[in-house]
């Protein structure tokens, strides 16, 4: 919950949408990784497990003329922004008619026409053309924002420092959006940066050496997520954008692949397992008289139906012929 | 209307007519539009912020970071010209450029275009090491990359505008030998590549070489400051009696094997002339395509004239023992006619 | 005693002996020490930070930082170990490995010496594009850089341990199909690599190619992953009585042309074998080299047998059709017999 | 002047030393100017005038154990660590007995045995490598730091960001000498950062990002810069390193070569023509009673005499043979 707003404020429907697609990206996530290590699905996966209020909170404020970016770890945020299971399930499974037609994969999933260009997996490089994005929007006159995920670890690169500022200077309406899950694949936030120390409190503490907004988000609250956006949203909108919005939350899953998550202590995984978001928003939902728990049982039926249907198909969608590698390098 | 223009003039027409045609094209680049600068390191851009301030856009200097712009603007529809101060600053950006420039729209199964120019002058000049490297090589081959030099002021206005409509990620290598930068930005050892240039529109396909002077012993390739010395090299042979061929291969991704092809078949003895180290250099596969493709006509091993296998060193005797030149040209022509 | 070990094994053995030897040596990279992690993205370094802890020395993720990092510590004295999680990931390290890796030994008149070793994994493994190049050719004709690429447990290790005690940069491309990553890190279609590796030290020197199979009627070239390939190409040709000499170039730069020579002499026929796109790849200077050195040995125009000029897609049926098999190099073998 | 020290408190050799160092560093760039004008010396040249406090500042409290890296600017910090004009004079005339056996050239002096390796000229390159020098002293046990030379524009550059952060988390002793001229080439510092707006109000407030300290420092002031340096040492050598120290200066020439400086305002070029540092710097030695006119006077005649003789003897010196072009590119 954020501080302004009571769960009592809010359009139910547009609540219960949210609780919707976080569990659809919960339930996504479970299924792939059930695929993935049946060995049904190619390739390699990172998974956004215990992150799914982040892409939802952001993405909640984002119309279909707005833009996002990603990153290697990119499912929950395409379906956030509205791409569907099955254009994603097919391009996992390797099929032509999935959303990168088979040629991306799931580190690259992504559809320019629902405003997600392909994922970009090298760490930072979508940053600078998130920020591209935005010149674009504020050349044309378009008033849209991209929103730019990325993660803790993403922060250190170059790639980061050299977008932001640039952004910041032009006043581009960039929300950047860290999702701080405390590792950069298995290394610790606190291993990468001078936390503590002198005037570095917070990862969104960065966002000060470029002269724009910055501020530390509760990330497993979706409410506050979505919050939060919004305000960055209407300063780009006003032409005073970016914004830093740092968003803790916990990677509940492995960072790829079969990892075991050993360099997690054990209690922190623990205490970040209550937190989950999901789990979260269902205890602040139900203290609403016109929620009940078989709404959301439904929903979750809904989504568990729809994720069978969709992967019942998507795994028979036809794979690309040979030929295909030849096509789609030239414009 | 034709006028006498050295490549930074064309250069600056073509884009100015360029942005005056499509508002999506804008310049983006460190030192480019600064009231009272220099118009880019070889002054390209000089004035062009005067009629077009919101589309010449002056970055920081962050290579990485601006490639990356220029791409995500593309994506969603702009046609950003880049420039680099040095082609050595690619490495800076070649991230943007490898992973994000030239793959996007294939990771993307062809939703994504990325339309955007790079500029970016080589060439050792007396600077050392840093600022003077021939970094072709390092793109021809990317695939879903497109890239040329122009040798002359025809062919660099042609080219440009060529690229600019084009809707793929074009590199321009320029030569700062070749620019004719005047005043301050003068280059000693400048080579004069002026050329009639038409007022009227018109672009230089990409992907097309140029036979740049007719012959029948030797086909010599070669693009950039290299042609000019292979013309030099040319004309001393002729004095001599040997009769040379000169192709400005002029698009080094792709390459425009129908015209190169034709010459090799007429001639049979083909010399490659490269600024840069031999080894690994555009020069070799070059060679080996050719090779491949018209070893029945090949009357002689194919002969690479390149630079030695080292950095760009800073004096003078070095440098010019770094460069290959007409001398060495003749002598790569001597040896393929052995 | 000699004991049979995976490539993974091997280079982490001759890692830790060189540590052990050297003080001078550590290893520097991201999640290659993290207690309860990986050892690197195929757990190469895993475990050493136990015995080593203040030599491995886990980065942010800023790879042109710490291969910058890793240039000045070498500069005075340290012998660092780069890792690199994928080669693809080489293009943000760039501009320090040709700038300033490779160039200031030059830059300074031979009064700096930059001795580090630089390991990155190439191969495309059903990740999709941007973890999946042969980033080879980047660096093949830098000129003070050296490169290797191990096909078996034994030259891993060999070359490791050359590399660490040469005073220059040297790169060390692996294979991720070839490491034998166990557990959890296990790749899907990976290929035995495994090998006979002694206990005692030994280097493979740098420079040196390795006849991996005798043969007489066709030489195919060929490294990493292909290497393998080309053997099993060799043995499905030596059924149908093509008897083929597989060299295992395994030196990338400098190339070994006495090797390679002895055996271009012998079959006069020529296969080179590459993962990554035809175009401006390591075949093309192999190719013309050849040409230049041994053309009155040729029998037959050299036939190269590469990836397409493509990214490299995801889906597997299109990666497959990406990375050159056993069936092409048979296809290129029997073509260069035409 | 620095707030705690006064002119009096020094060491009068020690106070014309600085003196001295800083009119060589002057009549040095003077003098390569003419003789690159006249077309005598080859090349480029991006030279120092007016930023002679910086360089000598911080030098002035290296020892010949302690390294700096420098830019595509370096003469001044090459003569400050101790390189002799004649080594470099060599260098630009492209001779074989140069600093850098006539390899390097302007962009390149340097010379390891000096403390100094070869100026990096790619803007932001030097700062990993800096960094990584200073891991080697520390890993190597010595009580040493590293200086590290920069300008306003290079902390733009993603190679600045990464390294400094590095540095910052593995405690490593190098000095951040950020010297703000005002301008990257052509462009204004306040133009490619956020000046001013939330949190940076100065190019030394991004230190606060990777939570070391950091100040800024009137550049032009040989004693503050000296101090400040030497504070800076000793936080890095009692392991509380590094430091990042923004100098502020002006560079009183043209960015390289015949630049005439048509970006500059004449106002901000006349007032720092006013304040540049040696001037200044006689206005405070003669502070001193122990100071007198022809004392500074005798100081120039030496540092003129000097240098012609070496330019005669640079000039002079022979030049590499082509086949030197060959060697030295591997050890
Ligand atoms: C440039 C680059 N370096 C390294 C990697 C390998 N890698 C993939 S994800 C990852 C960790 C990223 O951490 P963070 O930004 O915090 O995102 P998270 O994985 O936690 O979502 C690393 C090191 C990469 N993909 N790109
Ligand atoms: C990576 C890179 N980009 C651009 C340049 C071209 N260039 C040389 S100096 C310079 C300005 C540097 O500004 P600053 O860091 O403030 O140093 P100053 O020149 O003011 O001393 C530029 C853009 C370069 N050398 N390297
Ligand atoms: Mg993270
Ligand atoms: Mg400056």
């Amino acid at each position: 919950m954020t501080e302004h707003t009571s769960i009592h404020d809010y359009d139910r429907v547009f609540l219960l949408g949210l609780y919707e697609r976080m569990v659809l990206i919960r339930e996504f996530e479970e299924r792939v990784k059930y695929l993935f290590l049946e060995g049904r699905m190619p390739g390699t996966i990172h998974q956004c497990l215990g992150q799914e209020a982040t892409a939802v909170g952001v993405c909640s404020n984002l119309t279909d003329e707005d833009y996002i970016t990603s990153t290697h770890r990119p499912h929950g945020h395409a379906l956030a922004k509205g791409l569907t299971p099955l254009e994603i399930l097919i391009e996992l499974f390797g099929g032509v008619t999935g959303c990168c037609r088979g040629k991306g994969g799931s580190m690259h999933v992504g559809n320019i026409r629902k405003g997600m260009p392909p994922a970009i997996a090298i760490v930072g490089g979508g940053i600078p053309v998130a920020t591209g994005m935005a010149l674009a929007l504020k050349m044309q006159h378009r008033s849209n924002v991209v929103a730019c995920f990325f993660g803790d670890g993403a922060t250190s690169e170059g790639a980061f420092h050299e977008a932001v500022n640039m952004a910041a200077i032009w006043d581009l309406p960039v929300i950047f959006a860290c999702e701080n899950n405390r590792y950069g694949a298995s290394t610790p936030v606190g291993q990468i940066m001078r936390l503590g120390a002198e005037g570095l409190k917070s990862v969104a503490d960065r966002g000060a050496a470029y002269g724009i907004p910055a501020d530390t988000i509760d990330g497993n609250d979706v409410l506050a997520v979505y919050e939060a956006a919004k305000d960055a949203k209407r300063v780009c909108l006003e032409g005073g954008g970016p914004v830093f919005l740092e968003f803790l939350t916990y990677r509940i899953t492995g960072h790829s692949r079969r990892d075991p998550c050993l360099y997690q202590p054990k209690e922190e995984r623990q205490a970040a397992l209550q937190s989950e978001p999901i789990g979260r928003f269902e205890g602040v939902l139900l203290q609403r008289a016109d929620v009940v728990q078989s709404d959301l049982d439904g929903i979750r039926e809904t989504v568990a139906k729809e994720l069978s249907e969709a992967i019942a198909i998507a795994e028979q969608e036809p794979k690309p012929v040979p030929e295909d590698v030849l096509t789609d390098v030239y414009a | 209307m034709v006028k006498q223009l050295s490549i930074v003039e064309a250069l600056r027409a073509g884009i100015a007519e360029e942005m005056a045609r499509d508002e999506r094209v804008f310049c983006i680049g460190e030192d480019i539009g600064i009231p009272g600068g220099w118009g880019g390191a070889f002054t390209v851009t000089l004035g062009l912020e005067r009629a077009f301030r919101d589309r010449i856009i002056d970055t920081p200097i962050a290579e990485n970071g601006f490639f990356g712009v220029a791409v995500g603007a593309a994506i969603l529809g702009m046609r950003p010209i880049v420039d680099v101060q040095y082609g050595d600053f690619l490495f800076c950006a070649m991230d943007q450029i490898h992973s994000n420039a030239s793959m996007l729209r294939y990771m993307s199964g062809g939703t994504v275009a990325v339309p955007m120019v790079m500029r970016a002058p080589v060439g050792a000049t007396g600077r050392g090491a840093q600022h003077a490297r021939n970094v072709e090589r390092f793109f021809v081959g990317i695939p879903g990359i497109k890239v040329v030099a122009p040798s002359n002021a025809y062919d660099a206005k042609g080219l440009l505008k060529a690229a600019v409509r084009d809707d793929n990620p074009v590199m321009i290598f320029e030569h700062k030998l070749l620019y004719g930068s005047k005043g301050a930005r003068m280059e000693t050892g400048a080579v004069d590549s002026s050329s009639d240039v038409p007022d009227e529109d018109y672009i230089v396909p990409l992907g097309t070489a140029r036979v740049a002077r007719r012959g029948s012993q030797v086909t010599i390739l070669a693009w950039l400051l290299m042609l000019h010395h292979a013309l030099s090299a040319a004309e001393r042979l002729a004095a001599s009696g040997v009769d040379v061929e000169v192709v400005d291969v002029r698009s080094l991704s792709p390459f425009d094997f129908d015209t190169i092809g034709a010459s090799v078949r007429k001639t049979g003895r083909v010399v490659i002339v490269e600024e840069g180290p031999k080894t690994g250099g555009v020069g070799a596969e070059l060679s080996a395509s050719i090779a491949e493709r018209f070893s029945p006509s090949l009357k002689a091993p194919i002969v690479r004239v390149a630079s030695p296998d080292v950095p760009v060193p800073f004096a003078p005797v070095l440098e010019n023992a770094y460069r290959p030149d007409p001398d060495r040209i003749v002598e790569g022509v001597r040896q393929v006619l052995d």
